[in-house]
């Protein structure tokens, strides 16, 4: 891959309107690694927080995109909690995260999968149901045996049990959702 | 004292003891909540990882639900990461009139955004309430440390949460001490549990558990304290797998603050579910309400 | 309305029984059903002659300039326009507020356009409230027609301006009515310095326009008498509204005569000003 | 009517080779009111100047104007020479049509109009002119040093051994500031309290310093030369006269009080000196804690005292004098970093301490008699970690400014860790590393070399295990996540102005910046002056600054006063803001854009009508004022006018120009 | 209103100079002979905030084709402040000015210090240009609207 740092003007401009969408000046940022290391996802990520800026700063939006670690964010924002700049970095993710998901550049499956799962299990029935989340994800990804073994648990004490609590009005919800998504896209285009 | 209620998908599952121990206070300190009718999921981490404007969209019909029943209440949210939705969507609709009326454009109905969203730490906060409990508590934890365990989006972001502290909150230590129980200082209030990764990247976030139940262990805490299902269900369920898989020997049972009140009401471990806890629970309340009965 | 008058007319005559005011200012009748006319009741028994009705649309406050320096409290009624005509008079040091006793009466609009966009329809301070407050609203359009204006050429505009300055007769009656033109002596008044030529020719109306304008625009209270006491008809509203306009765009939210405005626009600065002239 | 003389300059050809001289002074001869015009080769020359004298007196002329070279060049060449004749100096124009003329065209028509364009504005401009005469004031050669720490230590001798007398006012018990609690001081590793105890002592015993310890800053009036301080003398409760130092009270005093000087690491009496060395070397009372004073028991002190030098009756007192000059050297203190970081502990690590408190741990002198132990238990930390930048460069938290020192004391602590502590482990986490300064990098470089860990990083929590401190941080040279495990943790924290600066501040008329910093009059050229004259700062009052800094910069503003007190009196402009008045209104609008305070609101006698009143009036005290004429462009009825640069004077200069 | 085009028409230009930082500049351009267009002429003033906005329509009534306000740049008034109240009383004043039909390259101002003669000469040179390309002021001129001609004070 061709490492030269001139000439990235597209993918400047992409990080410009995800920083933007975020409401973060990527020139803020100092570099100082306090988003690191205050991150409780950082162990397993391969770029770290305070990279993220640095690499969209300098248009490296690739390495960005198809990094794990935008997936890897929990939002838990302890990392904007103690930027000394107040620099928005959850939303730079987020946004990051969105535009990867548009070019099917998907770091890490799993948590893509699980999200996909958890609206369609909206859409459907209004509330998440943790049954039906649970065992959908575990057939889809492959991970069959994933937290199998608390099941004799819940089943036990009537934690879980095959009985759906729905919203009544399920498909209001989702033509909800449908109108979101229209008004979600609209938003995105005037953003360009 | 009233609220319109929005429980939760997970109260009626992996949320049932707090369920219970909120609904036994409740009875006792009567404090009523009205469940609003039709509730749907408030989308949690997954709508806004995906679509900013679901992810307010979808909490909206409900604060939109509550409004249009017109009681006038705010709204109590038990669970922490719906009240962090809830609340981002009443921060949007308040700042910005534009998206106020988007909204109601999507979720085909009016909304207003006059009722804010309390989870129950600010509700059991408030001076009355801790009076109310407390006059009707009549035994005591004395002496049982424990670690209170605030989880993020209770705090975080600030702008949206208005918490006090982002990195040592007071507000649930202050609640359990009523009980008699001493919560102790240590590090952690605030660290992510990693609950919305527990699932889909498990490698990544089982760390995240053990820390904090080793931090709250290593200052000398015998019980974590929640205030949240997602955190409690995270925290209970996985430290006897930690334990398993690291051949370590935590030994913390993880209560949601409200069974500590129901206790020291008079709550038996079955009327609020004390034996549905995944990390056995019973034994610890046993052995310091015997000592203060002593 | 009428057991607001009823109100109105006997507090002002219990002030004046108790001595607590010399006199007050306020309202009267005149042989016109649809005209009032400002009146200094000094007796108790007078106070039946106030009135308040949809064509109570003079200026009270100003009046309290003429006597700075009163042996008693002077009273004046005040709508929400007068009200903030105090405080601007106050925060200009011209008026102590020790020496007003301020009757305020909530006011919905009267006969004058300029209420139409009034955001501050009940008093603002007062010691004495008469009735009950009324809704006020928001004015998206405060500065509407000073957009509209400023989208003309610059020749329309100077066109339009110097047409208007044709029929001023330099009667100086929105002077001596603005509440923010309190100056012991206007500069318009000094031939000596020459600030100001004493024709009344196009040129000269223009520049006292400009310059009145400039001297009061940053402390414009908005209450609109300088253009309902012009007899020419002159937009004066529309240069004075510029300035607060730009005051608005340039440093931040400013609306005058307010409890808590900020007193001096152009007495204070930011560094963080924006700089337009690098 | 006016008898205006107008002189041409050749300059040489410098003016003459471009422009007409003799058409201009041709055509002023036409301007009203002149009644004489001339051009002449070197109009600044001695026969130049003669020339003018002679024409004054042989057409009684009462008003000057000059075409020549610019003001700010001879300006006052010509109005010394007019003090010799019947005009007033300051009935003089010069009309610049060199610089801004002859110098900048080529067409000698078009030269030639312009110059005689600006010779009708000058003409204009004279004719309006009015005597205006400059007083002198006298220097009261005195000088007032706020603050007692190595600045104002530095300035109060430089100025005494000048041969002036000064006060230095100092609101503790002893002066010495930071500086006396340091240790040692980079690069150098000199010892702190040796290089600045015989400064101390130096002060206590000069003749010419008048010490004031105990003392405020209660009010400033006047202007420079003259100003009237007025300071408030605290209740000390022993009469300093009489009390030899004996130290028998403090040893016999019941009540145990937190140290302020040791930083909150161990503990004085009620009855103190605040360290051995203290200067004055004799306590005070601590009324807060005293129990004599505060519930009417004990005693003891004034039992035992031999001399009987306690007074528990004593009281605040006030004095006022004269002082030509005042120094501020306020200094600084650290932020308050406890209610800014919970993610640090938020204070409640005993084990995380600031940079100050490992200074007096470390010191000889300091609680642990030099031996570095960690405040929790007493033991010796093995490892030891030192976060950077805690309060600074964090617009958030703390202050978006470095505190310039703070690199290189983080190096000074590493190194006197790994010194003293020979198999203990340094970790550094830092953001970048400054060392501007002689000898710094080098100092930095032996660090290093010592065994310092230097981690890139800030950290981002500090928790507790197990009785350790961890501390987590990102590496960002490595890109990962570290954790350090610490016995010790030393922050080293932003610099903040010292408490009540502001009331400082604001006695004395000056500025401050956005972060409670007194403001300099300029900052490259006139950093040591403020805003008013005869106010200069000494040392980290106006920003963080090291000890080398600080001492230079005190001495600068000791040359300062010196050069002031130099004359015995001073010649003001006479070009100042006046007010007429009987225009003024007393809005005010001229008062708060007053650079210089000098515009107060007074209260006058007047009439109105029949009617005796008390009017508000601007007044200008011209003293203070250094002629911006901001208040003059502020003044809608023009009351208030700049003398020298009048509205009338302008607005004919205008006039002339479109001519 | 027409007026012909004068090919050798040069318009009037008054630039009001603080004392310490413009003034200073300008003289500096003369000492290095830089070259710029003679039309403009100086009025010396303590500091850019002693200049009254009345002087600028003053200036226009009298005849003049453009107006110059000079000063130190902010954070380098001699006066400590005093060009930031200038800052504010012009930013008004321009805009008041476009309002009623002045164009705002008819009334500029600018900052300019000491030290930079080149861009004193540079800004004149400019202004000068762009005035006469906009071509004589007619507005607010006195003389265009008196019957007794200018001068009838």
């Amino acid at each position: 891959m061709d490492r030269c740092l001139n000439n990235r003007e597209n993918a400047k401009a992409l990080a410009a309107r995800i920083a933007k969408d975020a409401g973060v000046d990527l020139q803020d940022c100092y570099q100082c690694g306090k988003c690191s290391g205050g991150c409780p996802m950082a162990g397993d990520m391969d770029l770290m927080p305070r990279q993220i800026i640095q690499y969209m700063r300098l248009g490296l939006m690739g390495d960005v995109l198809r990094s794990k670690s935008i997936w890897l964010c929990a939002a838990c924002h302890t990392c904007v909690d103690r930027c000394p700049h107040d620099i928005n970095l959850p939303g730079l993710i987020e946004g990051a995260r969105m535009e990867a998901k548009r070019r099917g550049m998907i770091g890490v499956k799993e948590v893509d999968k699980f999200t996909d799962i958890f609206l369609e299990n909206v859409k459907m029935f209004g509330k998440n149901q943790e049954v039906v989340l649970e065992g959908l994800y575990n057939v889809t990804t492959g991970h069959l045996m994933q937290d199998m073994v608390n099941v004799p648990h819940m089943l036990k004490h009537k934690i879980v049990g095959p009985e759906l609590n729905t919203t009544k009005q399920a498909a209001e919800v989702k033509e909800l959702m449908l109108r979101a998504q229209a008004a979600e896209n609209e938003r995105k285009r005037g953003e360009q | 004292m009233q609220f319109s209620y929005y429980p939760g998908c997970s109260m009626d599952t992996t949320g049932i003891t707090y369920k219970l121990s909120i609904e036994y206070i409740c009875s006792k300190i009567g404090l009523v909540l009205h469940e609003i009718p039709d509730w749907n999921c408030c989308g949690a981490t997954a709508a806004h990882s995906k679509n900013k404007m679901l992810a307010l969209a979808l909490p909206a019909r409900n604060l939109a639900q509550a409004e249009e029943e017109g009681l006038d209440l705010d709204v109590a949210v038990p669970c922490a990461s719906c009240y962090s939705r809830m609340k981002h969507t009443v921060v949007a609709a308040r700042q910005d009139e534009n998206m106020r009326r988007k909204l109601e454009e999507i979720i085909g109905m009016p909304y207003k955004a006059k009722a804010d969203v309390l989870n129950f730490l600010e509700i059991f906060s408030r001076p009355e309430m801790k009076r109310a409990c407390q006059e009707k508590m009549y035994r005591t934890l004395k002496g049982m440390k424990v670690a209170c365990y605030y989880g993020c989006l209770t705090s975080r972001p600030v702008e949206v949460t208005g918490a006090s502290s982002t990195e040592n909150p007071m507000e649930m230590d202050e609640i359990v001490a009523l009980t008699g129980a001493e919560p102790v200082e240590w590090d952690f209030k605030t660290e992510c549990c990693g609950a919305s990764h527990q699932v889909d990247a498990p490698k990544a976030a089982r760390p995240l558990i053990e820390r904090i139940i080793r931090n709250a262990k290593a200052n000398k805490a015998q019980a974590i304290i929640t205030a949240c299902p997602l955190c409690n269900l995270n925290l209970d369920m996985r430290e006897g797998e930690i334990n398993k898989a690291k051949g370590t020997r935590y030994d913390l049972p993880v209560y949601q603050f409200t069974e500590l009140l129901a206790v020291c009401m008079g709550a038996g471990a079955k009327d609020i579910g004390i034996h549905k806890h995944f990390f056995p629970a019973f034994d610890l309340l046993n052995e310091y309400l015997r000592k203060a009965g002593d | 309305m009428s057991s607001i008058i009823e109100e109105l007319q006997s507090t002002v005559k219990k002030l004046l029984e108790d001595g607590t005011v010399g006199y007050v200012i306020g309202w009267g009748a005149t042989r016109f059903p649809d005209r009032t006319t400002p009146v200094f009741i000094t007796r108790p028994e007078d106070a039946h002659k106030l009135v308040w009705n949809h064509y109570c649309v003079n200026g009270t406050a100003k009046y309290a300039l003429d006597d700075r320096y009163p042996e008693k409290k002077i009273g004046i009624i005040i709508r929400g326009c007068d009200s903030r005509a105090v405080n601007r008079m106050i925060q200009d040091n011209q008026l102590k507020r020790e020496n007003l006793y301020l009757i305020g009466i909530p006011c919905d609009g009267k006969e004058n356009p300029v209420c139409e966009g009034c955001q501050h329809k009940n008093p603002l301070v007062y010691d004495v409230l008469i009735g009950t407050p009324v809704e006020e609203k928001i004015n998206p359009d405060r500065f509407k027609e000073v957009a509209e204006f400023e989208k003309l050429s610059q020749d329309e505009k100077y066109e339009y301006w110097a047409k208007q300055y044709d029929k001023c007769i330099h009667c100086y009656a929105c002077r001596n009515v603005c509440p923010a033109c309190n100056c012991k002596e206007c500069y318009a008044d000094q031939y000596r310095v020459g600030w100001q030529g004493k024709q009344n020719n196009r040129n000269s109306n223009q520049v006292y326009g400009l310059t009145r304008a400039f001297h009061v625009g940053d402390r414009c209270i908005e209450c609109g008498e300088c253009e309902r006491v012009c007899p020419m008809g002159l937009p004066i509203m529309r240069q004075t509204k510029k300035m607060l306009k730009d005051i608005n765009d340039l440093f931040g939210d400013y609306e005058c005569g307010l409890n808590d405005s900020r007193p001096h626009v152009l007495g204070e600065f930011d560094l963080q000003d924006r700089d337009e002239f690098m | 009517m006016s008898r205006i003389g107008v002189f041409v300059c050749h300059c040489g050809t410098n003016i003459a080779g471009t422009v007409d001289v003799a058409r201009v002074a041709e055509a002023m001869k036409a301007e009203p009111g002149v009644v004489f015009a001339t051009d002449y080769k070197y109009m600044c020359s001695e026969p130049g100047q003669q020339m003018v004298k002679d024409m004054i007196k042989e057409h009684k002329l009462d008003r000057i104007v000059i075409c020549s070279c610019t003001p700010r060049m001879h300006e006052n060449t010509f109005r010394k020479m007019l003090k010799d004749t019947d005009v007033n100096p300051y009935m003089l124009e010069i009309a610049n049509i060199r610089e801004q003329c002859s110098w900048v065209h080529t067409d000698k028509e078009k030269a030639t109009e312009k110059a005689i364009a600006l010779a009708r504005m000058a003409v204009a401009k004279v004719g309006r002119d009015f005597p205006l005469f400059t007083s002198t004031i006298p220097i009261h050669k005195k000088a007032l040093v706020i603050g007692g720490g190595i600045a104002g230590i530095q300035a109060a001798l430089d100025i005494a051994d000048a041969g002036y007398q000064v006060t230095l006012l100092e609101r503790e018990p002893s002066i010495g500031g930071r500086m006396v609690m340091l240790d040692k001081t980079f690069p150098t590793l000199d010892c702190s309290a040796c290089i600045s105890t015989p400064k101390m002592v130096e002060v206590s015993a000069h003749p010419n310093i008048e010490l004031r310890t105990s003392c405020e800053l209660e009010d400033v009036s006047g202007y420079v030369g003259n100003f009237e301080v007025t300071i408030r003398q605290k209740a000390r409760y022993v009469n300093h006269d009489i009390c030899t130092g004996c130290g028998l009270c403090e040893t016999k005093c019941p009540t145990k009080v937190i140290s302020e000087f040791n930083q909150g690491m161990s503990e004085r009496r009620a009855i103190y000196k605040s360290f051995a060395q203290a200067v004055p070397a004799k306590p005070v009372i601590d009324p807060d804690h005293c129990r004599k004073l505060q519930e009417g028991k004990c005693g003891v002190c004034q039992a035992v005292c031999p001399l009987k030098a306690i007074n528990f009756e004593d009281k605040d007192t006030t004095f006022t004098d004269t002082y030509g000059a005042i120094i501020v050297s306020t200094g600084y203190q650290l932020i308050q970093w406890q209610d800014l970081y919970p993610e640090y502990g938020g204070g409640r690590f005993k084990d995380v301490i600031s940079g100050l408190q490992f200074e007096r741990l470390v010191n000889a002198s300091g609680p642990t008699e030099g031996h570095i132990l960690r405040p929790s238990d007493q033991t010796e930390p093995k490892d030891v970690v030192i976060v950077k930048c805690v309060g600074s460069r964090d617009p958030k938290k703390g202050k978006s400014y470095c505190s310039r020192a703070c690199c290189m004391y983080a190096a000074k602590h590493a190194h006197q860790i790994l010194e003293k502590i020979p198999d203990s482990n340094v970790y550094v986490f830092y953001m970048d590393v400054r060392t501007p300064g002689k000898g710094y990098e080098e100092f930095y470089d032996r660090t290093r070399k010592d065994g310092a860990n230097y981690i890139r990083g800030r950290v981002a929590k500090i928790y507790k295990e197990g009785g350790r401190l961890i501390c987590r941080g990102e590496d960002s040279l490595l890109g990962r996540q570290v954790t350090v495990e610490a016995d010790l943790v030393i922050l080293e924290t932003a610099m903040v102005p010292a408490d009540g600066i502001g009331e400082v501040v604001h006695k004395l008329g000056i500025a401050m910046d956005a972060d409670g910093w007194v403001q300099e009059a300029h900052p490259k050229l006139r950093p040591v002056e403020t805003q008013t004259a005869g106010v200069y700062l000494a040392g980290t009052c106006q920003g963080p600054k090291d000890i080398p800094d600080t001492v230079a910069q005190a001495s600068a503003a000791a040359a300062k006063v010196c050069g002031l007190f130099s004359k015995s009196e001073m010649e003001t402009s006479p070009m100042t803001s006046k007010v007429d008045q009987s225009k003024c209104c007393g809005c005010g609008h001229c008062e708060v854009c007053c650079p210089y305070k000098a515009i107060t609101l007074v209260e006058i006698d007047d009439r109105e009508g029949p009617k005796k009143i008390r009017r508000t009036v601007a007044s200008v005290n011209s003293g203070l004022c250094q002629g911006c004429g901001c208040c003059a462009a502020a003044c809608r009825t023009g009351a208030i006018d700049l003398l020298g640069f009048t509205n009338d004077q302008i607005l004919r200069e205008v006039d002339a120009l479109c001519q | 209103m027409s007026v012909k085009r004068d090919e050798n028409w040069e318009p009037q230009i008054l630039a009001f100079c603080c004392n310490w930082c413009t003034y200073t500049g300008a003289d500096l351009a003369g000492l290095n002979r830089m070259k710029y267009p003679e039309n403009v002429r100086v009025v010396r003033v303590p500091c850019s905030s002693r200049v009254n906005p009345q002087f600028i329509l003053r200036a226009f009534q009298k005849g003049c084709d453009g107006v110059l306000v000079c000063g130190c740049h902010p954070g380098d008034c001699h006066y400590a402040t005093g060009n930031y109240f200038t800052r504010r009383r012009f930013m008004l004043m321009q805009r008041l000015l476009e309002y009623n039909g002045i164009d705002p390259k008819r009334f500029q101002a600018r900052w300019i210090s000491g030290s930079e003669a080149a861009k004193f000469r540079d800004t004149v040179t400019r202004v000068s240009q762009e005035i006469k390309e906009l071509g004589p002021n007619k507005k607010f001129q006195e003389e265009w609207y008196s019957e007794g001609g200018a001068g009838n004070e």
